[in-house]
């Protein structure tokens, strides 16, 4: 029993193993903590904006506020969703282009695959 | 007349055995728990409708089975060895951690860097099981690759595997993948045996916001960093946080999405239904019965829920530890996260500590184990493929 | 030419053929039959539930009754896209989750990538 | 100068050929029923423009064709040869069927099972038509791929052929989809001929709602019967079953869902398109024409119309067999829909019955037999494996 | 340098290039222009009915016009989704048939999967 | 403590050579590039995560890089030269243009045969360079592979390297891809150059609308003139077209869109990532270096400027010169459009006319060149295929 593991060298196999697994990920933690050390102190105030896709969501929720339940879902959702037809089309539409994903909402009559909703001609 | 009989010679009733009618029992069972107990149902279905097609006897010959190549004296390769090629080849399980890591979401790990340790922790199931697996008289590689099974990882053991011991890929995937969903049942005893009461019911403070600049270069420096301490786990390891890097980005979007939905579903539905129809009951190599219904299947699964205890022994016990030098005490359950099997594990913590306090919810801060488990167990396999390979 | 089936063993082939394509699709029959029966005994009522998706779809259908056809279609619309993504969201989210697919409408703010339009803080 | 001319001499203008023109031409006609008459454009539309790739000549040891692959004497395997290899290696059918099986709605065949009957009647017009093939001096191999030709399922001839005669693919497929583009001309006559009137009229009443257990049992059953009776068919039923067991298990909708879309749709565009550009009008072989436009691929034309009209007959005639036992008569019209050709042919009957009573809805009714004849063909198919394998 | 050139006989080549690349895009020029030629003789009124998926957009356009920004984009967004959905439905549902893409909407009730939103029994 | 070290020497760290660090600092560029400069991100991040990959030193046994074959002395196909099979193989390009094809507008063209000449007249940068890269003492199948750089079109550039010359597959493609990304720097000083104020000022009338035939019929007859006068584009132009006919013809929809989408997206990620990978800063075949960072992977990156130069310059001149004929003026700006580099180049020319007339759109009629210069380098990597082949 115990022989096949002292042939096969298995103690030293295991021990390594488990040392160099603990190695590496302290490794990331440590190299992770640091950057973050660094970047803390080049920008003393970081990106106040939080992530990009909270805001257009909390100012539609404010918007459609005093919309009855089922509208307000329905309102949302679509927008929702435009955002993520149009977001697409804006990388989808020709070849490989840079993706710039500005916020297309409100500049929706640039891009030829959609509705002219505000064109009140 | 002599056609029918002839025929009837090719049929699968001619050639039924018993190992067969058991093993589409099994896939039926598989099925049974995939629909009605929801156990991993995008794995266990595929797997054991596979385990039912592989266990369909036919007359030796026919081109039929995953292990019927030219290279194995087939007239053909089968259609389903092609598929169990990407099995075997290894590649099905880089592209499935590229698809994960196109959804895996970093932030609890990031924001609490320590946290690492837990998964690092728990994977002290992998080698101690792959002792054990030496003590029941496997070779070294055989030993690896049974000991990864602790990492609770699905592609990660089917990679390391199909990279090491081919030969025992079926039972080790079905053994990593049964036990995955098993997680509910393994873990809460365990937990209750080391955890006393009062250390159940501590709270952790709210995880800080993480910024996208942190999340973009997380990738980056795990890959770098675990890849040049472990260069073997660079296809796990770097597949996945090529797919966290494409979702996390933002400007790649149209790749993160097909990553994490059509290639993941592709590579999912073809590596489960391969991994099931390779588990044959009985398969004859050279005289040698090397079948799923053999003895040494049967030592796998026993090492296999060996692994997974001791995986979250480790990873409780770890956390224990690490509450003597803190001044902010963890919830030690959440060390259970770190066997991985996301993300049932960090769930099996939430609920488990919600039955003591109502109000403590644990599941992001078992996340940041859960998903280092991942990257802990990738290296492990690396390291077993630098010394083997 | 006939000589070219006898040759061939063709008509012993062709009858043998088909034979077992009928055979293989009684027994099909059959044990769909049997099951069918077996079932039937086991469960003296069996699901008046119905098919889960018919339901959904009928209430959200009088909820709107009263609106205009248009904004039916938008909200009608919306939710069953709602539906759709948050279904598949609950799956895909993390790694290989055990797909419980409860009703996630009306519990939508546990899950974080939605607009939380229902937060009236 | 000589540089142009050189470059001349490579040009497709100077290694045209009569039979080139007539295929890029036969290639156009494909397009134009695809896009204008609406006919199968999913599969016409692709081997179309394959067929017109297939046909630009160009100077031999250039790797370009499907043909040219290293074995064969090119100096590199052409990239349309590796598509090609997917559909000779038999595997784009299998998937193929398992995205089929993730969209098909078995409810019909479940809530009615005597008609699989008509679905295995209309097999008839495979194994007559493999008779006739035999007398026209095919070989057994060839005899059998051109027979199933009659089970009108695309994937399925395209399968057998793969494994039994490889280079008769080009015609075979071609023949099976252009028959089923072409089934609303090739059934309506030989319905009038042999149902009457009183008959067409005949309503049958609507099918019981089927439960979600049935339809997931459905695909399980299937396979282990299918399978244990013709093991050959396991490629086919095996993944036709797996894409359906997905579906109705409610709880795989992701995978269901890609098979259905994202991997179905790439295997056809690559198995049409490829197929089409297999069709190259004259091929040397060992100083042999095996080209497409040759006495053989005519027969084959010819075989596969005799197959379609035999299957109608005889799903036609059983159906009025039937009806002599029945104490509740069928509409025999819905035995044409056995012929498979799915869902063409149950659309068929459909419109043909409703010229006599507007209010007649065959669709539903009609889909059992067509699906059951789907696996009916397969089970055949297996069946020419078991025996010429 | 040049010997380089020369031995490879590279001005040839380069010529007779820049040739064939010019000789075939003027020949796909001539063809395209020819084929125009040719399609306006044989139909003296060309199709006025120009590209379908304008159309259906200008006429919701209008529809909606009388209604605030928020509903108007949720609405236009609902139809245009909708349409998507059951256009897709359509050649999905199964196998493979003739994408037969007439314009669905205002014809919704036809088809299995949908809501019948319009169902005021 | 043996094993420690014995692990330690397979670690990266142990391995790692200056050329490596240059190389992965290379990548994190080309990752900042992509996501904060947004330059080509979908191409960019990919490349440069492949980059840091391929630049993990590992000792030499372990199958881990893109070279790792069994054919060049590998134990094992490593998962990462099996990826890396796809860009060789030449299979990955092609399909990337059934995908472009199925999301390409040809309209402009249509509307405008004429300035396919622009198209035309850019890919002199392709034949330019390749004498100078003979004249850098390239052999001739490099100079041709280096000459299609001048194409700015990367699965065109890809296709034809891994043709002819595959060992320069990496610099090649890694060079095709940077100046693309770095058109919007390379285009402008050239316009500057060459276009007067007053011609930089022309409006360009409004473009005729194109009927659904026309677009139906543009890639049926591209394909056939193209590739019967120069078969070898074959693959290229064959997919492309394939692709646009699938999207033009309304009855395919759903296989369009699966090749506009999944299927490009995989293959993107895909190409990308193993051409990054193949980036290795030193490696050794019998005793050469044929790394990354030798002279001649340099030569290639001088060769690459100057021909988006050459091309710009000669689209440029043509449109000059084409206006000496025409009596309705062209903007000689959009012959700039003509290398491709599709839409980058299109957009430039919008862009800089509009800082000299505000209310001057170029865009759509930049496009036309700018499709036509695809379907142009195409033409040139067929001519170059039918010459070396
Ligand atoms: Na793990
Ligand atoms: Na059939
Ligand atoms: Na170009």
């Amino acid at each position: 029993m115990i022989d096949n593991i002292i042939q096969n060298n298995g103690f030293n196999i295991a021990l390594s193993g488990i040392i160099v697994v603990f190695a590496g990920l302290i490794l990331i933690a440590v190299t992770i903590h640091l950057f973050n050390k660094i970047f803390e102190r080049l920008h003393r105030q970081p990106e106040t904006a939080v992530s990009p896709t909270d805001n257009p969501q909390s100012v539609s929720a404010k918007k459609v506020l005093q919309l009855a339940d089922d509208e307000l879902v329905a309102i949302a959702t679509a927008i929702e969703i435009y955002r993520k037809i149009h977001f697409e089309t804006l990388q989808t539409q020709i070849t490989f282009k840079r993706g710039e994903q500005q916020p297309v909402w409100k500049s929706g009559q640039k891009y030829g695959q959609r509705l002219n909703i505000n064109k009140r001609t | 007349m002599d056609m029918i009989l002839q025929i009837i010679e090719t049929t699968g009733f001619a050639n039924l055995q018993w190992g067969n009618v058991i093993m589409i029992v099994v896939g039926c069972v598989a099925i049974y728990l995939a629909i009605v107990k929801k156990y991993e149902p995008l794995l266990l279905l595929p797997i054991g409708f596979g385990v039912i097609v592989g266990n369909i006897p036919y007359i030796s010959g026919l081109p039929l089975g995953v292990y019927d190549t030219v290279a194995n004296g087939a007239p053909q390769n089968s259609v389903f060895s092609l598929i169990y090629y990407g099995v075997t080849s290894g590649i099905f399980p880089p592209l499935i951690f590229l698809g994960i890591g196109a959804m895996t979401d970093f932030s609890s790990l990031i924001s609490n860097p320590k946290s690492v340790l837990l998964g690092a922790a728990a994977q002290v199931g992998i080698f101690v099981t792959y002792l054990g697996a030496l003590m029941l008289g496997f070779t070294n590689l055989e030993a690896a690759s049974i000991g990864i099974i602790g990492g609770a990882d699905g592609p990660t053991s089917i990679f390391l595997s199909s990279q090491l011991a081919p030969h025992l890929l079926g039972p080790i995937a079905i053994a990593a993948y049964s036990y995955m969903a098993l997680v509910p049942l393994i873990q809460p005893p365990i937990m209750k045996l080391l955890i006393s009461e009062k250390e159940r019911r501590i709270r952790m403070k709210p995880a800080r916001r993480v910024s996208s600049r942190e999340k973009i270069l997380f990738p980056i420096i795990v890959v770098i960093v675990a890849a040049l301490i472990a260069p073997g786990s660079l296809p796990l390891v770097g597949m996945l946080m090529l797919g966290n890097l494409l979702k996390e980005s933002g400007v790649t979007d149209r790749l993160s999405k097909t990553a994490g939905n059509s290639l993941l579903n592709i590579c999912t539905i073809l590596l489960s239904f391969a991994v099931g129809a390779s588990t044959q009951a009985s398969r004859y190599v050279d005289g040698i019965n090397v079948g799923f219904l053999t003895p040494k299947a049967l030592g796998i699964f026993f090492l296999g829920l060996f692994s997974f205890s001791i995986a979250t022994f480790g990873g409780l016990v770890f956390a224990k530890f690490m509450n003597l030098f803190l001044k902010e005490k963890i919830n030690p359950l959440i060390g259970a996260a770190g066997v991985s099997a996301v993300p049932d594990s960090a769930r099996v913590v939430q609920h488990f500590a919600r039955q003591y306090d109502k109000d403590n919810y644990l599941l992001f801060h078992a996340m940041a184990p859960n998903v280092a488990g991942v990257i802990g167990s990738a290296i492990a396999a690396g390291v077993f493929i630098a010394i083997f390979r």
